[in-house]
């Protein structure tokens, strides 16, 4: 059995992953770069190994120095989360040479899938409905303006190396091809080091879904049913939930199907992702394979039962799964919101900087899987996200209005966040009534992006507030300075504890 | 926009006459009654000095305590249709893409320059019409927070 | 439908009740004491009203202003949590009164059973089987030795308006028989201002097992499964779980059935609770009906899937139960952990005091009821609950090892608490093989009060924290006093920020 | 028990030669990591100068730092067998039952007075055998935090 893990992560999935392992008897090992040292994973862990500098591609991205702390510390497994080296195969493979477990898929699996196109090909040949596109990279510009031509505009050009949206670009006039290829092309190689691209026909306003599904190395493959992500900001999700309100029993039961045959076909190992998009007419097609946990997948763990993150560790271990299908079924609703350091009225700018303050919203059925703390500075170099927030209810009328009491409770000074902006998503018509696709947010901007109201008496108590601090900020300054110097009026303000007549 | 002299702000009549039950109960956290309606007020020192930023139970602020104690105070959005005149990011980062080059008219809304920091592109425009007058950055390079990018007029 | 609820109560459970309001679109008002102006439930509250001093007598005691506020407030209801006023059918009645929804049951229910000699008579009445005793309360010192005699040692004497372990003794031996009748009258008479005792045979090492029971004003009754509740010290409840480990399908349900007809032979309406004790044979005596809500009803919660306070809310509103008993099942298993400021190593006497750091337990399958913050002064007045943390699992195994997980990453500064005294209590054999009853504690002491070992490392690293933060606190002192008095060895032991060789 | 001298405590046998790496992360939490092992150490200033109560993993201490920047520590309950010459409730409260009368002999272990405070009741030992000097209280009175309620000898 595993007995120490080296989570080769940071943020809110490294506290998750040791959580789990801590449950299981297992020790963890953080790994930390310089801008790392107080962050919580390193707190957080049983030990905790220095790997570089503060940029990633000079620590979490660097192989090497991952499986030397992994050497050092005798971790026999590592846990890679989700970004940085986690849909890498070289590394899956250099832990496998080094007799280190990787808690993930074979590097094959993991190439078959990474590489978009390939992909594209395996699940042709096993049937699963794929959008109608090329199978092969473009190659040129001019190839680029001709295959297009032929697939139809509008169409999306897509990083074969892609995931996450980066790399992807829809063109919907001809003209744009050539400056979206280049796009393309420039972020692709900026954020995979590879540009090669291809071409899907575009499905205007498509639903999100996903499936998870989880694989033993036994051969055995089942999925945890759906979960839906339409709710997306330039292709990066925001809000998930799971059941799929567009969903039916029977279309639930095909795609599980199709997910669990997908999987096989990759030759799959651990837990891992197949999404789709859908259109209205519940026609489904596949899109890729994340081969990696979700950012998003506690939704599937409170509705389904299962901590995915202990079935990887077992699948790693190379137990068979604990579960068959006919066991699974879906308990209640639970939507998941993203909490990231950002700034809705400033064109969602990453708002890096220290936690002043925070409160984290508590109580029933909610989930709050997060990683800074008061003090915390949130570093320059790594995603914004700070926390998740994961509510389950009965249905999903209760769900979105314990998200609504999570998010009305939740407060952070110091950095600016996406709260109120998801605030508003769970009081849009469109979203209460669970009729959304991935075309949500530009359809609601009006609404989203509505300024908050704040009457009289909330600006004048915001002024108040404000005003009294200052004046005790300057009281103090004050009495350090002359200590003796009794300034009366101040001194009588200072004694109105409580109630203070402006 | 409220404004109004401090000691003697009861007299104006921008803030009549607020009886509040005000406590700091953390740092830089205030419970307000008033009227006994329950307010939580959190206040962080601003950028410059007698600035603070506010969030209410809906909104954020900023606000600037003026001289002579008195105090101003803006939603954050309201004035931010004018450019600085250097465009910057407050992060590091790389250069995505330069949109723009010396000498170039750009309008209102348009984008002059594409940056990825904490793994996000962020796109940077201008909003008003703009002429550029230098850039002083490439495709591809590192960047450092706060290290200016373009000069617009 | 009611608008605004007035919560009369204070900590978690106000916290608890006005968040439900709020998902539920209701508003919520706080009273507050003197010594709750800065408490949380203040600050969660849309609205608050001060109520009195801080002495509960002269302030969550005090019907009148507690009435007072909620004419002020314009609130149509009233929640009174559990504790405080939650059992005390004047309160109940004046709420009537006045037109005011109490959010609980009617003056007789809660008098019926209230006063224990009347619960045991209308249950015997309505065959459900109740411990052997007497029916009558003691009249004097020599009808108590006489009915002793009677029923038989070991007995325990009960305060007939008890609850929650007041006024209750054991009486083991002839001798100790007049001391326990007179230290029983004297707490019953100082905790609910009446010294009624009467006599139930003492059954040894029982188990305590209650029914969640929920009924509306439509003679609809459904029962929400058992708490196992047999971690107890002094008759205090400190860890309870569900389901039982003790409990069979069969037990289950004949229990389930005896607990609805209880509850309509009280003729009951909102949430309640039979406590039985159950011997190791799994025969079951009615011990007692709590006609409030629960400080264990998270757990209930958990495996059942059922907010029970917006039940609360819904049945007080008239409206029908939502759920019909077929409805019902337990999914998965819920423990609750009471944190208390309490000292465990000094005879468990409370420990009020400022709470000066808190780090949460979050992340999967963990529910935190709180309502302390860093910076809260713990009033002396009231109960020492800090708040409860309550787990889920998929079964008893994982919800133990996920207690332990979370228990551990929990930690307070400031106040003592019980903190570590659980996780030895989710550590010792008879808990976690499941089998133990209500002398659990008793029986394990020598486990549970055992030292915390902490090995060389430790105790060095603990030392050398210390000496460091003194040393800089030091060094501040002495740079503000001498600002320019250059202390190159301060200086450049300042300098060296992360290495420290001692 | 671990006593050393400030400065030179690397020359001291007791705490040997500690290498570790210390940050402050929060107030009064310290991160330290020692041999590439994650510790965490919360400390409290203490109810007299140069104390502190401190939580590590699994345990709270007390500890003292000497004069000469030396320091000692101790277990919190080690050093508890001794009691008190005024037995005293820390909570304001109500007295439940006085047990012993002034002149009275009790043997360790025994309870002398049931205080109710904080809606639970303490029963206060003696730790040793012990002479009731006097006895300040009746049942039920109510009493202030830390006023004197029976005096041993």
């Amino acid at each position: 059995m595993i007995k120490k893990v080296l989570v080769a992560n940071r943020g809110e999935i490294a506290i998750r992953v040791m959580r789990t392992c801590r449950e299981m008897g297992i020790l963890s090992v953080a790994i930390y770069s310089d801008a790392d040292r107080k962050s919580m994973h390193v707190r957080y862990a049983d030990e905790a190994y220095h790997i570089g500098p503060s940029p990633s591609n000079e620590s979490y991205l660097v192989i090497e120095n991952i499986i030397d702390a992994a050497k050092k510390s005798g971790a026999d497994a590592i846990h890679p989360g989700y970004g940085f080296l986690s849909e890498n195969a070289k590394f899956s493979d250099r832990c496998k040479e080094e007799g280190i477990k990787f808690i993930g898929p074979s590097s094959e699996s993991i190439s078959k899938m990474g590489d978009k196109i390939t992909a594209r090909r395996t699940m042709i040949a096993a049937h699963v409905p794929v959008v109608p596109g090329t199978t092969d990279p473009l190659t040129s510009e001019e190839d680029a303006l001709k295959v297009i031509k032929k697939v139809g505009l509008p169409v999306m050009l897509k990083a074969s190396s892609g995931g996450g949206g980066k790399g992807m670009r829809l063109v919907t006039k001809e003209e744009d091809i050539l400056p979206s290829l280049r796009a393309a092309k420039s972020e692709s190689m900026a954020s995979f080091g590879d540009d090669a691209v291809y071409v899907e026909k575009f499905i205007s306003s498509p639903h999100h879904i996903e499936f998870q599904v989880l694989a033993d190395s036994h051969g055995n493959v089942i999925h945890l049913f759906e979960r839906e992500c339409s709710v997306q900001r330039r292709h990066q999700k925001v809000v998930e939930e799971t059941p799929s309100p567009l969903m039916t029993p029977k279309v639930r039961n095909e795609m599980g199907e199709v997910a669990v045959a997908a999987t096989k076909a990759a030759n799959y190992q651990g837990a891992g992702t197949i999404e789709f998009i859908m259109d209205d007419d519940l026609n489904y097609y596949f899109l890729e394979m994340n081969t990696r946990l979700q950012v998003e997948h506690p939704i599937t763990e409170r509705v389904v039962g299962i901590d995915l993150v202990k079935e990887q560790i077992r699948i790693a271990d190379g137990q068979k799964l604990k579960y068959k299908q006919e066991d699974l079924s879906q308990n209640g609703h639970a939507i998941e919101c993203r909490i990231y350091a950002e700034d809705p009225d400033n064109n969602f700018m990453p708002s890096p900087g220290t936690i002043l303050h925070i409160t984290e919203p508590l109580g029933l059925g909610v989930r709050h899987d997060g990683y800074v703390y008061e003090g915390y500075e949130i570093p320059i170099y790594y995603d914004p996200l700070i926390s998740k927030l994961i509510i389950w209810g009965i249905d999903r009328d209760e769900a979105i209005q314990r998200m609504k009491r999570a998010l009305f409770a939740y407060k952070i000074m110091g950095v600016k966040t996406g709260i109120k902006f998801l605030e508003k998503i769970m009081n849009t018509p469109d979203f209460v009534e669970g009729k959304y696709n991935t075309q949500f947010i530009e359809k609601n901007k009006d609404i989203l992006m509505e300024e908050n109201r704040c009457d009289g008496d909330c600006k004048a108590i915001a002024t108040i507030a404000a005003f009294i601090d200052y004046q005790n900020r300057l009281k103090k300054v004050k009495d350090r300075i002359h200590p003796d110097d009794v300034n009366s009026n101040w001194k009588a303000f200072g004694r109105k504890r409580n109630i203070t007549r402006l | 926009m409220l404004t109004a002299t401090g000691k003697h702000l009861a007299e104006k009549e921008t803030l009549q006459d607020y009886n509040v039950d005000l406590v700091e109960v953390e740092k830089g956290v205030y419970s307000i009654l008033y009227n006994n309606k329950s307010y939580n007020v959190e206040l962080a020192p601003g950028n410059k000095p007698k600035t603070y930023t506010i969030n209410t139970l809906y909104n954020s602020y900023d606000i600037e305590i003026l001289d002579a104690e008195a105090k101003y105070m803006k939603n954050r959005k309201s004035d931010d249709m004018d450019d600085d005149s250097t465009i910057s990011s407050p992060m590091p980062g790389k250069v995505v893409r330069v949109l723009v080059k010396k000498g170039d008219s750009v309008k209102a809304g348009e984008t002059v320059i594409i940056i990825s920091a904490m793994k996000m592109e962020s796109e940077y425009k201008v909003k008003k019409d703009r002429k550029i007058i230098d850039v002083l950055v490439n495709d591809g390079d590192t960047i450092d927070g706060n290290q200016p990018l373009i000069i617009i007029e």
